[in-house]
This record gives C-alpha cells, structure tokens and sequence, in this order.
C-alpha cells in the first residue's frame, strides 16, 4: 500500500495498475508463508508444556495484530472518501472490511480451538477476548450498513461516518473492558498460560503476519477491482474492456 | 387455499432474501444481547452459567419482538394490507403464512444459534439441548400473540397503552415456562414438563391468534 | 349488478354522507365527484367493503358483500389512494403478486404486458423503491390490464400520471365498459371516458 | 438559535404526549425485563443482589435503545426532515433537541423507575443512589450515540435490527462504567472514579455525536 | 436571481438531465414539464439542495447554494410529493411547527388565515390522520399564505386538489409572481398562471 494513491486514484486508471500489483501480493504472501510455516514448524522447538498445540500461536497472534490492523486502514481510508469526496478510497474501504472481519474472526477461532486445551473451556469473558469480539461486531455493522444501501455514494459516505465513530470507541472499548475486568473480580484464567517468546517464534510470527498483510492487500485489490467493474459498468471505458475482451 | 398460503409465504421469504440484512442482524441482534450480560454482570462462569437461562431467552425474546413490529405496518401504509382484506382468499390463511414466514427468518436463525452462544455461557450439552427445544416450542407463540399486538397497534393509537398491557404480560409465560425449562435440567431436573406447557401454549395460540389478529387487522384498516 | 341503499356514513362527528343510493349495472359507469374531504374515498372504501357504512347496505346481484364475501371480492378491483406496492421488490414481482393474491394465475409474459402497455415495461425489474411518483402509480394500475373481475374501484386513477398514460388509462377503462364491466371513478381532472351508461353521484360538504 | 431549540422540543413533547403508549411501550419493557431475572433465576437474595447491577444497566440499555430506531424515521417518511434540512436554522441545534426530547420521554422514565425495581434486587440505599446517578450521567451518552445509528440507517431495509448492530458495540463502555459504578458501591468501594467517566463520556458525545448524525442525516436524505 | 450551470444528475444507471442551464429573474416562473419519470422531481430537489447533482452548481444572487446555506434557505419554500406533516398533530399545530422552523414567527390567528384561504379552516383542530388526500396536500400548501420567502419550489401543488383550491393556489401563486417572487413548478394538469415571464424546462426520458 506505499503506492502514490493521488496519481492513480481515478478508478479508469487504477483498475489495470491494481491487476499488474495482484500477482506480486499473492507472491510474496506464499513466499512469507512457507518462510512463515517453516520456521514454525520445523525451526521452532515443541513446547514442553503445551506440546503441539502452542503451535496455533503462528497463526493465531498475526490474526489478532491483522484484524486490528486492518481496522485503522479501513477507517483511515473511509475518512478520506468521505473529506475529499475520493471514490477510490471509499471503494478501498469497502474491500477491506470483509478481509478485516475474517482475521478477526480467525482470531476468534483460533484462540477457542487453543483455549479448550488450555484453558478447560471455549470462552471466558477476559477484557482482549471481549474486546475482539466487539471488533468483529464492529467490521460486522459496517458491512451489514453498506450492503443495506444500494445507491454507492449513500454507502460509501454512510459507511465512512460508521467507521470513523467506530475507530474513536475502539480504544474506549479496550481500555474500559480492560478495566472492567480488573476492577470487579479476582483472578480467572489468564496470558500466563503462554510460552516465553523465544525469538524463533517471533521470527515465525512475524514472517506470518507479513504473509497475512500481503495476502489482505491482494484480496483488497482483487475486492476492489470488482467493485469498480460494479460501479463504473455503464461508462465507457468498462465496456470498451469488455468488448476487447470478448 | 393451500396456493394463497404458498403465495403469501414465498414473497414473504423474497423480500427476506432482498434485505438479506434482515435476516442477519437478527442473528447478530441475539448474539449482542446475550453478550452485553456477561458485560454487565462480569465474567464470573458461575454467575453467568446461573443466569443464562434468563439471559438467553429474553434474548431471543427481543429479537422476535423488535422484527415483528414491522410484520404488518409496510403492509398497512403502503396499503397492501387493504388488498389483502379484500382478496378472494380467506384472511386467516394469509396472516397464518405471514406469521409463518416471520418464523423461518427471524425466528429458526435465532434458535440454531442459541445454543452455540450457550457455549459461551459454559453450559452443558444436555442443557443446551433443552435450551434448543424450548426455543422451538416456545418462540411461535411469540410470533403469534406478537401478531396480535402488530396488528392491535396498527390501528390504536394513543389508547395503545391498552395494547402494551394486554399484549406484554402474555409473553411472561412462555419467558418463565421457556427459561424455567432450562434452568430445571440445568439442575438436573426434568424439563419435560415445561416443555410440555410450551408446546401446549403455542397449539393454543395457532387456533386462536390468527383470529384475533384477522380482527384487529380489519378495526385497523376501516 | 351493484346496488346500494341508503348508504350513510358517519366520520367522527361529521356526517360525510346520508341515504345514498346507487345502482349500477352492466356497462355502467358511476362517477363519483366532489370537494376535497367530501368523502369520496370513503364511499368507495364502503362499496369494496373496507369501510363499514353506519346505515344501509351494499349488494352485489342482490346479495350484501358482507354476506358472500368471496364471490364479491373476486369480480373486484379496487385501487385506492395508495398504490399497495412493496419498496424492495420489482414491478414485476409487485404485480405478479397482487394478480396471484387475486386468484389470477398469471405469468410473467402477461405481466409484463400488462407493463407495457402503460408504458414502463421499461422499468419492470427496477425495485419500485427507485420509481417516480407517477411510475409507481402505474405499476398500480397495470394490474387492470390482467384482470377479469367486473367491477372497478378507482379512487383518483389518474393523479399524477402524465397525459400518455391519462390516454392508455381512459382507453383501458372505456373498453372494460364496453365489454360489460362496471366502473366507479373519482377524478378530479375532466377526462373523457366511453360508456353505455355514465351517471354520477355529487357529494357536498 | 435558542427559539428553534425550544420549537423542535415542543414539537417532541406534543408528539410524545398524543402516542402515550410509546412511552409506556419503553417502561413496560423495561419492567418486563428487569423484572424476568427474578422468576427465571430464583429467590436467592445473595445471586439476585449480585445481577443486579448488570441486568437493570441491560435493561436500560434496551429500553433507550429500542425506542431509539423511531428518532428520524417518522420524520423521515412523511417528509418533516426535508423541511428541517433546508430550514434556514442550524441543523445541530434542531438535532440536539430532537435527541434531548427523546432522552426525557424515554430515558427518564426510566432512570426514576429504575431504583423502584432495584428495590426488588435488594439493593441497600446509597447503592440505589448510585444506580440512579449512575443512569442519570449514563443514558445521555446513548441517546447521542443513538442518534447516529439510526441518523444512519434512516430508510435502509430493516433499520430496526441493524440499528442495534451498529450502535450496541458502541455502548459497551457506557455499560461497563455504568454497571461497574453500581457494583463498586454494592462493595462499598468509591463510585466516583466510574461516575465521572460517565460524565465524561456525556460530554463527549455531546460534542461529537450531533456532527456525525447531521452528517449522516444529510447522507440518508441524498 | 436564482441560476443553475450545466447540472447533471445521474440516478442508477440513468443520466436523468445533463448540462441543464436555467435562470430566473424576479417575478419569473419555470415550469418543469416531462413525462413519469423523466426527472422533475429530482431537478427540483437539486434546485433545493436536497439532493447532490453530479456536475454543475445552483447558485443564488451569484453565490453556490451550498456555500452560502442560511441565506439561500431563508429565501426558499420547498414542498415535495410527500406533505412533511405529523399525522398525530392537528393541522394547526402542523402549520405553526413548520412556519416556525422556517423562521417565522407566526400567531394563531395567521396560521388560521393561511388555512381558512385555503379552504380548510374547518379541520384545523382535526388530526391530520383523519383527512382526506386532498385536505392533507391543502394543509402542506397553506404555509405559502404564511411566507414571504422569494422562491418557491413546488412539486406538483395541485394533483389531489379539487377545482376550487386549484383556483386559490393558482390566484397565490399568481399574487408571488406579480409581487416579484420566483417560483419554480411541476405539473401534469394545465393551469393558467400569471407571471411576468414564464420559462419552460422539458425533460425526456
Ligand atoms: C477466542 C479466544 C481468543 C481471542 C479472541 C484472542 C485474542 C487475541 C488478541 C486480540 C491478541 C493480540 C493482542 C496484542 O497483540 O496486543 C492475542 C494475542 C495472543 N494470544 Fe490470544 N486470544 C484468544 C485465545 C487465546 C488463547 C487460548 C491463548 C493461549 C493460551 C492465547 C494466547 C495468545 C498469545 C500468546 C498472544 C500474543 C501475546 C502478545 O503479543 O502479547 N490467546 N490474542
Ligand atoms: N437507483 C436508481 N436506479 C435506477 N433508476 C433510478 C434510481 N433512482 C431513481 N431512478 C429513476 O430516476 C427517475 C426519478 O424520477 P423523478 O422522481 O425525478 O421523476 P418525475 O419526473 O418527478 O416523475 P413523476 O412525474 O412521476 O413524479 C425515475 O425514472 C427512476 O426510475
Ligand atoms: N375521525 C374523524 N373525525 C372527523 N372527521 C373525519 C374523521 N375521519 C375522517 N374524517 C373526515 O372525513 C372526510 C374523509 O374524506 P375522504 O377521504 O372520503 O374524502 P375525499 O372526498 O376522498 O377527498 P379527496 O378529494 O381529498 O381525496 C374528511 O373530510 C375527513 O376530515
Ligand atoms: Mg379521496
Ligand atoms: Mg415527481
């Protein structure tokens, strides 16, 4: 995403660059994943405690640093549509919601699958449970918002004021469930069951989130080239593609 | 007799599908309520698993209630309602399809969910089986007396005061028989006979909800 | 044949009209005129049976509508002020709709002729929420083109519907006339309308 | 500037007293609720003392909620936002009364309700104070955050649900800070620290929330 | 002086105008002619600033309607297909609430005068729910006896009106025109209007 947006971002314009760029992300995202699943599974020592099943870890932690991640991208994206009447970038937000909503949502996962063995249970209502879960909620209303309203512009700017005030409560939210949590009871369950971090772990986490953020940009741009085929199918530069196509 | 009912059911279901929304947010409307008691109440499993009976019906309870004030009033003011009342077709078998559709999109998502956010409340599988069927036997005399006060408030207004107490109070049965039934096997107890009583009230209210709600939908309109 | 008998009704305090008599037969078109609020709606609203009429009665070939319901309601049409269509689904569906909901077991060609001929067959899978005031009216009133019922209530059929369509309407019901079929009309534009026999009912205020 | 505000507050007052059962919808459904936790859970004072917090904060939470989605929509239908938006009056100012309106019909009522049913829960006096304060400083903040949801949703296909879907996620720290201030008292720990957060929290949205649902208004009217 | 550039309004996939100019003087009516659908109603609620065009500007005495707001929404009276009324307040209280957001400062007795003008005097205690079509759209009307805003935008004033209301509105909008007002009007219907000068926009679709 270090790509000069103001140059490309008429749509006419951007929509071939982002299909050369898709190749590329999808590359790299393989490439840091095998870099990624190696390290994690061969490099990477089994854990006397936890055994096999630390190894979620790769998985699970880059999905929970991506589903927030992708939040801010998304609002900051949704802010500048709606501030400078930018289309491109509102489109941009649109596609990066549902990728947001499926680490979020991996996260979620993940961590159960994890939690039963280590914790005896599912779920418990811990303050970075909770608050993820209130962050897939978030993702959730603005794609339900969006796909509510069928006239673009509407969506777009409606979506943009959502995001926006979703993105201040964010840290509101953490921070208040963090405090809710150790203000009102004594200890249950928590982080401690994790391993040390050895720095191959980190390695193998960090190779995995870099494969995740590569992955999010090309399904974005892969996202955001069918929206603007959606949108732009009546002027003429789509169907002139189309009739070369055919 | 039995095509009017198909006919009303399926657009009933097409306008589900054309505000797919709908559908969903009930799901994540349930999902929400049930989780903002833990938020409220704290994260302690003994507590939550003690009120989650409570907390899982009047959930579901919501949900159906908020998606069936709009079961008549579209109809009532872009005046498709009037069309109804006039077709050559026997009202009752309308509303009963109406009904029956509100069910299947707003109702069913709600009671498949219901017991995985049970997990969440560490409930136990038998429980959440009782969880399940109580739903199921429980929710259509929901949607059905909820008809009636849809359609009692189309026409009233300002005396709806009287349609909130006569409607209202007639959900608290089927909330203590329906929680009540998950709270029994929760202590181990048989449920058979709360489970009984809701399946009893919801045969009660298919014979006479749909009369009363055909009633009120003709006050409403003239 | 339809025939009333000293209709009144009563509104709030006002009474909107007292001992109306009509009689309509074959062929027969009744139009129906007056003031704002003088209650032309509501006496067609007692004809279809919607309203309920503090004294007298409303027969159909000599039997009262509130008695042999089904038989009455299925030689009706009645299109009133609002145009009953649903926001979210398309012209198309809407009229399938209200045809089936009228025992009319019609297919979607039908349909979409009945579309066409008043002229937005154009518009027959847009949702009706994205329609004008008048393409919407006429999305209403394309279900005369489908139906055989014998008689027409028609509350104000040619507000806001543009002078091509006031044409395609006037002809449409003229040959419903023709071929038999009765009509009650309220209009407050002059349009000429053909027919065996035309009388009208003048309420006051 | 303070002319319009009080037009728009009579106007919400009127409307508010000519569909009375609005406003008794909203307490019914909170007594309704509030009222459920103790037939569903039993007569233990102890359990009983220790929901209580959490499940009158819900319940208010609902109530305020619920009644929240028919802020703009009446206007929206029959036309009354169009004028407000080209009335050569300021927008915010015709939405701030708008949203304080609402808040006395429906966020009062419930705010003095609330201590009488806390009462049932056993809750000792000081703790039913705080309750109330803590209502009082709360409830503001979810009107206002309220308001952009359903400035938001304005004539989307089934607005009531996906009303709660955006705003509820928004209205978790005002339950936290809202529940936690009742349950600290109820420890005999200070309220104040979760009091003031409150306060804060009402002063923020204040600020911020009627920009966004101007915003959003003029969005949906587009 | 009320001026529009090359406006551009794109609904769905439909272009409904494209490089639309108009321009009107004091004492200048624009009629806005076309068939259901073509797009006046939507022109007009650009010309409002109610809805967004593609291209162009509407600018007021040379300044964008969208810089300049108070200014230009204290000169403007818009009155769409829908009437803006509450149904559960009285036609008085109505006209008082929108005469007030308008800015103006009204009494009883002249939100009365504006109703008994006309013709509706007699419901002005009566909740709007209860009238009739054409008494609703009077009620909406009434407020243009009660403005001294200089344009007015209306989106067909007289569908739904019976002819003597069709006469008072037309003789109102007549008095605006020759006291130096503008307005800006949709129709299906043929009325005469007097004006200094009268434009016509034809939209096709
Ligand atoms: C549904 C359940 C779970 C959710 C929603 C969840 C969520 C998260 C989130 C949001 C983070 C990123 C926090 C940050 O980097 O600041 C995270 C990190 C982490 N999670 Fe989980 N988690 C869950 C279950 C678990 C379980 C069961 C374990 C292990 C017993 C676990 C271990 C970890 C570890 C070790 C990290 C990285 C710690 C750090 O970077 O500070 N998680 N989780
Ligand atoms: N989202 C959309 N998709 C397609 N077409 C649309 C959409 N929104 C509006 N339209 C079209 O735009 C036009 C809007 O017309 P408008 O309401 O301005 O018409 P009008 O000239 O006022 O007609 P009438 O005389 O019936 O009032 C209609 O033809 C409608 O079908
Ligand atoms: N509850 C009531 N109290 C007093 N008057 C009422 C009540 N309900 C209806 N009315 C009056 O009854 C009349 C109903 O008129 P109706 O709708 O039949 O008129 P209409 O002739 O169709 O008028 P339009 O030409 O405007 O459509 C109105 O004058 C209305 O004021
Ligand atoms: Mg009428
Ligand atoms: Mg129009």
């Amino acid at each position: 995403m270090h790509i000069n947006w103001f140059k490309y971002s008429s749509p006419q314009t951007f929509y071939p660059l982002a299909g050369k760029m898709i190749p590329w992300f999808y590359g790299l995202a393989v490439l840091f994943a095998l870099a990624g699943l190696y390290v994690s599974f061969a490099l990477a020592p089994t854990d006397f405690q936890q055994g096999e099943a630390y190894r979620i870890i790769f998985v699970h932690v880059p999905a929970a640093w991506m589903s927030m991640f992708i939040y801010i991208v998304m609002a900051g994206w949704a802010a500048f549509g709606l501030a400078l009447n930018a289309r491109l970038s509102a489109m941009m937000a649109q596609a990066l919601a549902p990728t947001g909503a499926m680490f979020t949502f991996l996260a979620l996962v993940t961590g159960s699958l994890w939690g039963k063995p280590m914790w005896g249970t599912w779920w418990v209502w811990d303050a970075r449970l909770t608050s993820e879960l209130i962050l897939l909620f978030l993702y959730l209303g603005f794609i339900a918002l969006q796909s509510a309203i069928d006239d673009p512009r509407r969506s777009d700017r409606a979506g943009a004021v959502l995001a926006l005030v979703g993105v201040v409560n964010v840290p509101i939210i953490y921070f208040s469930v963090k405090w809710w949590n150790t203000l009102h009871q004594g200890s249950t369950i928590s982080m401690t069951a994790a391993p040390k971090m050895v720095t191959i772990m980190l390695l193998g986490m960090l190779f995995m989130a870099l494969a995740f953020w590569m992955y999010s940009i090309a399904v974005a741009l892969v996202r955001v080239r069918c929206i603007i085929l959606e949108r732009e199918r009546s002027t003429e530069w789509v169907k002139n593609l189309f009739g070369e196509e055919k | 007799m039995n095509s009017v009912w198909f006919i009303v059911l399926r657009r009933e279901l097409l306008l589900a599908m054309r505000r797919r929304s709908d559908v969903a947010t009930t799901l994540f409307f349930f999902l929400i309520v049930s989780s903002l008691f833990p938020l409220g109440i704290g994260p302690e499993p003994a507590v939550l698993s003690s009120i989650a009976p409570g907390v899982l019906w009047v959930a579901a309870l919501l949900a159906n209630m908020l998606s069936l004030t709009r079961l008549f009033s579209s109809d009532f003011n872009d005046g498709t309602l009037e069309q109804m009342l006039i077709a050559p077709q026997p009202l009752i078998v309308i509303i009963i399809a109406k009904i029956f559709g509100h069910w299947v999109v707003c109702g069913l998502p709600v009671i498949l969910l219901a017991p995985i956010i049970g997990l969440q409340y560490a409930l136990p599988n038998d429980v959440l089986l009782v969880l399940f069927l109580s739903l199921l036997l429980g929710t259509p005399t929901l949607s059905l007396v909820g008809a009636i006060g849809a359609a009692l408030t189309l026409g009233v207004r300002g005396s709806g005061l009287l349609v909130a107490l006569l409607v209202l109070p007639l959900y608290i049965p089927v909330l203590i028989f329906g929680a009540g039934a998950v709270a029994a096997s929760q202590h181990g107890m048989g449920a058979e006979a709360h489970l009984s009583l809701l399946a009893a009230s919801s045969i009660l209210s298919l014979v006479l909800a749909p009369i009363a709600t055909s009633t009120a939908l003709r006050i409403a309109v003239e | 044949m339809l025939t009333a008998n000293n209709l009144t009704c009563v509104r709030g305090d006002r009474v909107l009209f007292r001992n109306t008599q009509l009689q309509l037969k074959n062929g027969g078109l009744l139009y129906v005129l007056g003031e704002n609020g003088s209650g032309k709606s509501s006496l067609l609203k007692v004809i279809s049976g919607l309203l309920y009429s503090q004294e007298g009665e409303v027969l159909w070939n000599g039997k009262s509508i509130r008695r042999d319901k089904e038989e009455y309601q299925s030689n009706l049409v009645y299109i009133g002020h609002q145009n009953g269509l649903k926001d979210d689904l398309t012209a198309l569906e809407n009229l399938m709709f209200i045809a089936r909901l009228a025992n009319k077991d019609i297919k979607d060609g039908d349909a979409l002729g009945a579309l066409d001929a008043i002229g937005i067959k154009r518009c027959a899978n847009l949702p009706v929420r994205v329609l004008s005031q008048g393409q919407k009216r006429r999305v209403a009133l394309a279900r005369l083109w489908i139906t055989n019922s014998r008689l027409w209530v028609l509350d104000e059929p040619f507000a806001a519907l543009d002078s091509f369509s006031i044409d395609s309407m006037a002809s449409r019901i003229g040959e419903h006339l023709i071929g038999g079929g009765m009509a009650v009309i309220t209009t407050h534009q002059h349009i000429e309308l053909k027919s065996q026999s035309t009388q009208t009912v003048r309420l006051s205020s």
